[in-house]
């Protein structure tokens, strides 16, 4: 069996975490190519359906990202962010998805070396967890028509 | 054909179950799920549920499940190429303990599915499926198959029906070719139907309206305050259709990933307010008496009508299952009732 | 339950409402929703232990707004659903006249909000026995009981929406779930869109869940749906030190924040 | 059916050293809907443009895809490009194939599946894109000044003088706010008001300017361009058009023994008054609730000494209604009071004052004409302790920030003193000298070395009275923490700066946000010092932060020129990235069940309500509606709304949803 490659896919803010990125790359600061950007305008736009959708479609780990507490370039969109992620984690917790699977966090235009380690880190978790079947699997429709009987 | 009157004893019963096994038929029969008795599927006799009147949902997802793969497709720059449409190879599958009602729901949901398109996915389904119907010797409040030309031991639909006699033993009906194809897999097991009165072994379930005369007035009531009334409390969700043996509506819905998707059939609602719903946002039926208008309409009229059977075998699901006591035994007895 | 019917008789005759929702005996000796309209028929309600519908979501429903101004017979989640329906602008102050039950069992009229929050804050709402135990069966589970226990009970869903349609606080117009531009919920009632629907549905009900229960009691094949948003009720009162349902003028706990919010899990 | 072309960047070889720009090009080419897909050295370059602007052209493209640098980086210089060559600039979006993965990740097979990924995504985005126009909102050319100390005034003059009208709305009898109460003005000791009056008096008389003093702003509305703010005119009692000022009225007023706001308490004015001679306007008001008739029934000397009859004491309340294109806060700061301060006394000791107040003891208009007596007796002080963070970095009792002017004026007091009092001693208790300034180290050193200011650094931990005296114990940190004791026969109190009073009500009813403190709050700490989050008002001067003249003069100009640039045009253009509430036909109307969770979730108070009426005027449904004006498209209402019916242009729920789709698939 080939070595596992996690699929980590990354929500960021275009101010903040997206322009951090940026700067690791014109600091040419190396890190692993499994994770992959989606640009929004603030952290308060990531709508927690998206998150669903990442896991549902093949994601084995999911980074979220924005400006630190008040650097947040609508001022407060981070901050409905936060909360929504405190609840949301919650219900993911409660109904059995694996929070380990999701990392937040702040990463400002200036911190070019964290974004580096944020991305380094989480794969090394995914790693060390392996791909989400448990949730892929349940994604894919069962084939045995059988099963649907008496469902 | 002519019905042969057989009997079998519990202990044949079970050992028929091992031979439809060992033949590579699943078995389906009401077992007990938690506070719920479901269809699920059974290896022995003594995995069925005891004394129960009725499934909490119906036996049609043996042939209408809640939702199915009609065929898987491709999207590529050179164009769609579909694949695995019809070529499903569904299990024979027994139903054994179905009541007579859910039985007769396939008559209505067949009606439907071959009606002017002739329904392959369904209809093989329906095929590979024996229905061993066992008679009814309870009956609850809900229950009203005698008002819509039903009966605690009406054969219509099943190809062996069983009635349990004092002895344990059961009176088997063997209706239809599929019955004697399962009786001819051990004939052995069915032996000579002792003289008895099947009736007397039958609930009582009483008559409280006439489905023909509720299908010749209810056309008459299209614009009549009843359906407001009778629908103030109702919720718009599709509990009833869904545990409903007759309800055969539909959504089509493609689920597409990238450039691979497939094609399914999901149970839809004339309940719900979606669907009706015009891309414009107008909504035929706007209100919910008018989509409860619309299912009774359905089930009493339109159906007798144009497939000549009813939308109801009485089964009561749909009163038991209602959130909000939508009872629909006694809302039909209103409309024979009420003054067109 | 004759005083009830005495007030409601009262409030039809004088005019002030033009219907009282409460509830009546049904055919097969439970009781459900009933919509009186007659003073006369004020004699067909009942309120008994077994009176348990959530009757809110009447508030707003089409035909019944049709007839005039509404009152309704309200148990303590109605109040409570009322008021969190007043914060979120669905019903209006002095919209709707309460009939309600003070813990010594004597028949009020509530016909503001602020009569509704005084009268709220006297009672406590909780779950049952069972459910408390559920609860705390599935939180004493591994994450990965609590999936297989979860995902086991949404598969049983075939997505009757009665949980939805049952819960006074679900009254968009269109549901998220029936957005198709994205398909947001995958339609089919299968393993992950159940799953989905019900963290969505969850989701949009934090923090203004008011514990009703209703959805699970509507559930025709009985999965806990309450609990979900329950355990949010919960968190989101450890967390914000919230609790939706009482105050018609308080802030939805996800559309404001604080500095000190806990960001413990952000790196 | 959509028509994407695609160019892959190799920016030299930033991008192609380590990505295999050509197999890109070739993998996407194969992309359903990618019609044009091609590899070149420099996209952003003359050729680079070209190349896209003809694809544009040729193969009539209905979206591009370039993928090279940041978009931060370049995006404006493609769509700028595809606007050239006929196509919505927002048919275009950009894939970062550089900072995102040339330059983080080595040569190798796998960082060209991940650009090949970052590029099919984008793709698929764009084919969701829709052709957007920027935003216009029309303009109303007139700004409304409030607060007419020095910042109001600079603010306004500036204004004015690039020909646009101003409002300036001052809630005192007369404008010039602090400064014209300070004496001299460090650090070059010129007299403040010699300073201030000309400019007051320009104001009065500009003809761009119109000024409501002893007004306050009672309601404002709208947005950006478009603010309708309702002034209140207190009533004055007396006809402005009629009253020359000739003074007369003031001089015979029998109530005499009113202490004075201008004098800071040190001196009397009567009840009917103009504050201080300079006053603009020069026109006396009634203060009713000090007035003998008003309180009394009976008096009217006024009315019949005024020559003029200018003097209505039955004068209303007026309100102004006007139409404000943008507005300027500089409503200024106030100090803290000795009372605040149980160690000093709570300001039962008479001889300890404010800042303030010395500044009008050492003023020549001041109560005592510029002579240093202390208020108790009228005795000139021998030795005068000056007290530097009276409660400013004080985070156990007082406040925690520092109020920046203090050590500054603190040093200026004991130079005044010094030049008046020869013989006497002032003392400075500090904690450290915050002299940050032009000039203003050097000013600090000369009151140390030429006028001899005693510096203790510590600080005082009580006062108390003592024969006639009072005494000063403190200790010198400097002298690791010895005692002192000063015996001193008056103490000024350096206060902290605070907000203005009302502050905080006038913030909630313009809807700009504010800090702890109750300052305002600027839109960005850096980049934004002089906006606030709420598009069309900008900060001028001390109600901000604390700060000197020259900063608040600066911090005007620098407002003022935010006001005459957007007044440079008759509209003005946005970037159309805004949220949207849907809208349907009947009888939904919209998807929007008006529940407005979302309105306080936006940063900018874009959100409003909207009522649907039917034709006899019924209301059918009220919805939430985004003010285009304000709405700057952080989107966070889109992901709060429950029924998806908000979206937001540019990154649309259909938009970002196939961007994960695409992600994650195989197309």
């Amino acid at each position: 069996m080939s070595e596992f490659k996690p699929k980590i896919v990354a929500f960021v803010c275009n101010w903040c975490t997206y322009a951090g990125a940026d700067l690791t790359g014109t600091s040419r600061i190396k890190y692993a190519s499994n994770v992959k950007i989606i640009r929004f305008p603030c952290t308060g736009r990531i709508d927690f359906m998206l998150l669903m959708k990442a896991f549902e479609n093949g994601a084995d780990g999911i980074i979220v990202s924005g400006c630190h507490p008040n650097d947040c370039h609508y001022s407060t969109g981070n901050f409905h962010a936060r909360r929504r992620w405190m609840v949301f984690r919650h219900l993911l917790d409660f109904t059995g998805v694996d929070l380990r699977r999701i990392t937040f966090s702040w990463v400002s235009a200036a911190e070019g070396a964290k974004w580096a380690d944020i991305v380094n880190s989480t794969v090394d978790i995914i790693k060390k967890l392996g791909p989400y079947t448990n949730y892929h699997s349940i994604a894919r429709l069962k084939e045995k028509e059988a099963e649907h009987v008496g469902n | 054909m002519e019905i042969q009157k057989k009997s079998i004893s519990k202990a044949s019963l079970q050992k028929l179950i091992e031979k439809l096994n060992a033949n590579g038929r699943k078995i389906i029969a009401p077992v007990k799920k938690e506070n719920l008795v479901e269809f699920g599927f059974i290896s022995g006799l003594e995995q069925m549920a005891e004394d129960y009147i009725l499934t909490n949902q119906s036996a049609k997802s043996a042939a209408f499940p809640k939702f199915e793969k009609l065929f898987s497709y491709e999207v590529t720059k050179n164009g769609i190429t579909q694949s695995d449409s019809g070529n499903t190879e569904f299990p024979e599958l027994v139903l054994l303990g179905v009541r007579p009602c859910d039985a007769d729901g396939f008559t209505s949901l067949s009606a439907i599915f071959t009606w002017d398109y002739h329904d392959t996915q369904y209809t093989d389904r329906l095929n590979k499926t024996t229905l061993i119907s066992i008679s009814c010797s309870k009956c609850d409040d809900y229950c009203f198959c005698t008002s819509v030309d039903g009966h605690p031991g009406n054969t219509k639909g099943s190809d062996i029906q069983l009635t349990r006699l004092e002895s344990g033993d059961y009176l088997a009906e063997i209706i239809t070719e599929k019955g004697i194809t399962v009786m001819n897999l051990a004939p052995e097991l069915f032996a000579n139907a002792p003289a008895v009165e099947k009736e007397k072994y039958l609930a009582l379930v009483p008559s409280r309206f006439k489905a023909g005369e509720i299908a010749g007035k209810i056309k008459s009531l299209f614009e009549n305050d009843i359906w407001i009334e009778q629908s103030l409390r109702c919720l718009g969700c599709g509990a009833c259709a869904f545990v409903c043996p007759a309800c055969a509506c539909f959504d089509i819905q493609d689920e597409s990933k990238g450039k691979n998707g497939i094609r399914l059939r999901c149970w839809d609602s004339c309940g719900f307010s979606l669907f009706t719903l015009h891309t414009s946002g107008h909504n035929p039926r706007e209100v919910q008496s008018q989509r409860w208008r619309q299912r009774l309409m359905h089930k009493f009229s339109y159906m007798p009508e144009r497939l000549d059977v009813l939308g109801c075998v009485g089964c009561g699901r749909c009163s038991r299952a209602c959130p909000v006591d939508m009872n629909i035994m006694e809302h039909l007895i209103n409309i024979s009732e009420v003054q067109a | 339950m004759l005083e009830i019917r005495q007030k409601a008789k009262e409030l039809l005759e004088s005019g002030k409402v033009k219907v009282v929702i409460g509830y009546g005996k049904s055919t097969n000796n439970t009781t459900r929703a009933v919509f009186i309209r007659k003073p006369e028929d004020a004699e067909k309600l009942v309120l008994d232990e077994s009176c348990v519908q959530n009757l809110a979501l009447y508030l707003y429903k089409h035909e019944v707004k049709h007839f005039g101004k509404e009152a309704v017979v309200a148990s303590l989640p109605v109040l409570r659903s009322m008021l969190q329906l007043g914060a979120e602008n669905q019903i209006k102050d002095q919209e709707v006249i309460a009939i309600a039950l003070t813990p010594e069992k004597k028949v009020v009229e509530l016909s503001t909000f602020a009569e509704i929050e005084k009268h709220v804050s006297l009672f406590k709402h909780d779950l049952t026995a069972e459910e408390k135990q559920l609860l705390k069966k599935i939180n004493a589970m591994t994450l990965e009981d609590r999936w297989e226990y979860w995902n086991k009970e949404f598969s049983k869903c075939f997505k009757c929406y009665a949980c939805r349609q049952s819960c006074p606080m679900c009254y968009c117009p269109r549901c998220a779930a029936e957005v198709n531009n994205p398909q947001w919920i995958p339609v089919a009632p299968h393993q992950h869109g159940n799953l989905e629907w019900h963290l969505m549905r969850a989701m949009h009900l934090a923090g203004r869940c008011i514990n009703c229960g209703d959805c699970a009691k509507a559930c025709p094949v009985n999965i806990p749906l309450n609990l979900l948003t329950y355990q949010l009720i919960e968190e989101i009162n450890n967390e914000f030190k919230y609790t939706a349902g009482t105050s018609a003028s308080q802030n939805y706990v996800l559309s404001t924040w604080k500095l000190e919010d806990k960001e413990s899990f952000i790196r | 059916m959509a028509r994407i072309g695609v160019f892959i960047c190799h920016c030299g070889e930033n991008i192609s050293a380590t990505v295999d720009c050509h197999k890109v090009a070739g993998v996407t080419a194969e992309l359903p809907g990618v019609v044009h897909s091609v590899d070149y050295k420099y996209m952003c370059s003359d050729p680079g443009q070209t190349m896209i602007k003809e694809a544009i052209k040729e193969k009539n493209l209905t979206g591009v895809v370039v993928a090279a640098c940041s978009p931060r980086m370049h995006e404006p210089t493609f769509r700028k490009a595809c606007s050239e060559a006929g196509l919505n600039p927002y048919l275009c979006e950009m894939s970062n194939l550089r900072e995102h993965c040339s330059w983080v990740h080595p040569k190798e097979e796998v960082t060209t599946e991940k650009a090949i990924d970052l590029v099919r995504t984008l793709v698929e985005k764009v084919k969701k894109n829709t052709p957007l126009l920027p935003i216009r909102v029309p303009v109303t050319k007139t700004a409304l000044v409030i607060g007419g100390g020095v910042a109001g005034i600079q603010a306004s003059l500036d204004i004015a003088n690039t020909g646009h009208k101003v409002i300036m709305v001052e809630r005192e009898p007369s404008i010039g706010g602090h400064m014209s109460q300070l004496s001299e003005t460090f650090p070059t000791l010129d007299c403040s008001q010699c300073i201030l009056t000309p400019r007051m008096v320009e104001v009065a008389q500009h003809s761009n300017i119109t000024l409501y003093s002893y007004s306050e702003i009672e309601a404002v509305e709208g947005f950006i361009g478009n603010f309708k703010v309702k002034i209140r005119k207190k009533a004055k009692c007396v006809d402005e058009k009629l009253c020359t000022g000739c003074g007369l009225c003031t001089t015979k007023c029998p109530q005499k023994k009113i202490l004075s706001e201008f004098e800071q308490g040190l001196g009397f004015r009567p009840a009917i008054y103009v504050p201080f001679p300079q006053a603009v306007p020069n026109k006396p008001v009634i203060d009713k609730p000090n007035c003998t008739y008003f309180q009394k029934g009976k008096c009217k000397v006024c009315e019949i000494v005024c020559p003029t009859k200018a003097i209505r004491f039955d004068q209303q309340d007026e309100i102004i209604e006007v139409e404000i294109g943008a507005i300027v806060m500089a409503t200024g700061f106030n100090i803290l009071k000795t009372d605040f301060f149980p160690e000093y006394g709570y300001g039962k000791y008479k001889d300890v004052i404010d800042g303030l107040q010395f500044e009008r003891l050492a003023s020549a208009s001041g109560p005592t004409l510029g002579e240093i007596k202390r208020p108790s007796d009228g005795k000139v002080p021998e030795k005068v302790v000056f007290i530097a963070c009276a409660g400013s970095r004080d985070p156990a009792k007082g406040l925690e920030y520092c109020s920046k002017i203090c050590c500054m004026y603190t040093a200026k007091h004991a130079m005044l003193y010094k030049h008046k009092v020869h013989h006497g001693t002032p003392y400075v208790f500090y904690m450290d000298i915050r002299a940050g300034g032009k000039m203003y180290e050097e000013f600090v050193r000369r009151a140390i070395e030429e006028d001899h200011a005693q510096y203790i650094r510590g600080r005082v931990s009580r006062i108390y009275e003592k024969n006639g005296k009072l005494i000063v114990k403190g200790a010198d940190t400097l002298m690791n923490a010895r005692p002192v004791e000063i015996e001193a026969d008056m103490v000024v109190l350096a206060t902290a700066g605070v907000a203005n009073e009302g502050a905080e009500e006038l913030a909630q009813k313009f809807h700009i946000s504010y800090d702890a403190y109750k300052f305002f709050a600027e839109a960005h700490p850096k980049l934004r010092p002089v906006e606030t989050n709420t598009a069309g008002i900008f900060l001028a001067g001390a109600c901000q932060a604390p700060k000197d003249i020259p900063d608040s003069v600066a911090m005007a100009s620098g407002a003022a020129s935010k006001v005459a640039a957007l007044f440079s045009n008759d509209e003005l253009t946005r970037e159309p990235l805004i949220a949207e509430v849907n809208r349907c036909a009947p009888p939904l109307f919209s998807t929007c069940t008006g529940c407005f969770l979302c309105q306080s979730v936006c940063p900018y108070n874009a959100i409003e309500r909207e009522q649907i009426n039917d034709r006899n005027g019924n209301l059918i449904k009220e919805l939430s509606k985004i003010n285009p004006g304000l709405c700057q498209g952080c989107g966070t209402c889109v992901a709060l709304c429950k029924s998806k019916s908000i979206d937001i242009f540019g990154y649309t729920n259909s938009q970002v949803h196939t961007e994960v789709m695409a992600l994650l698939n195989e197309y």
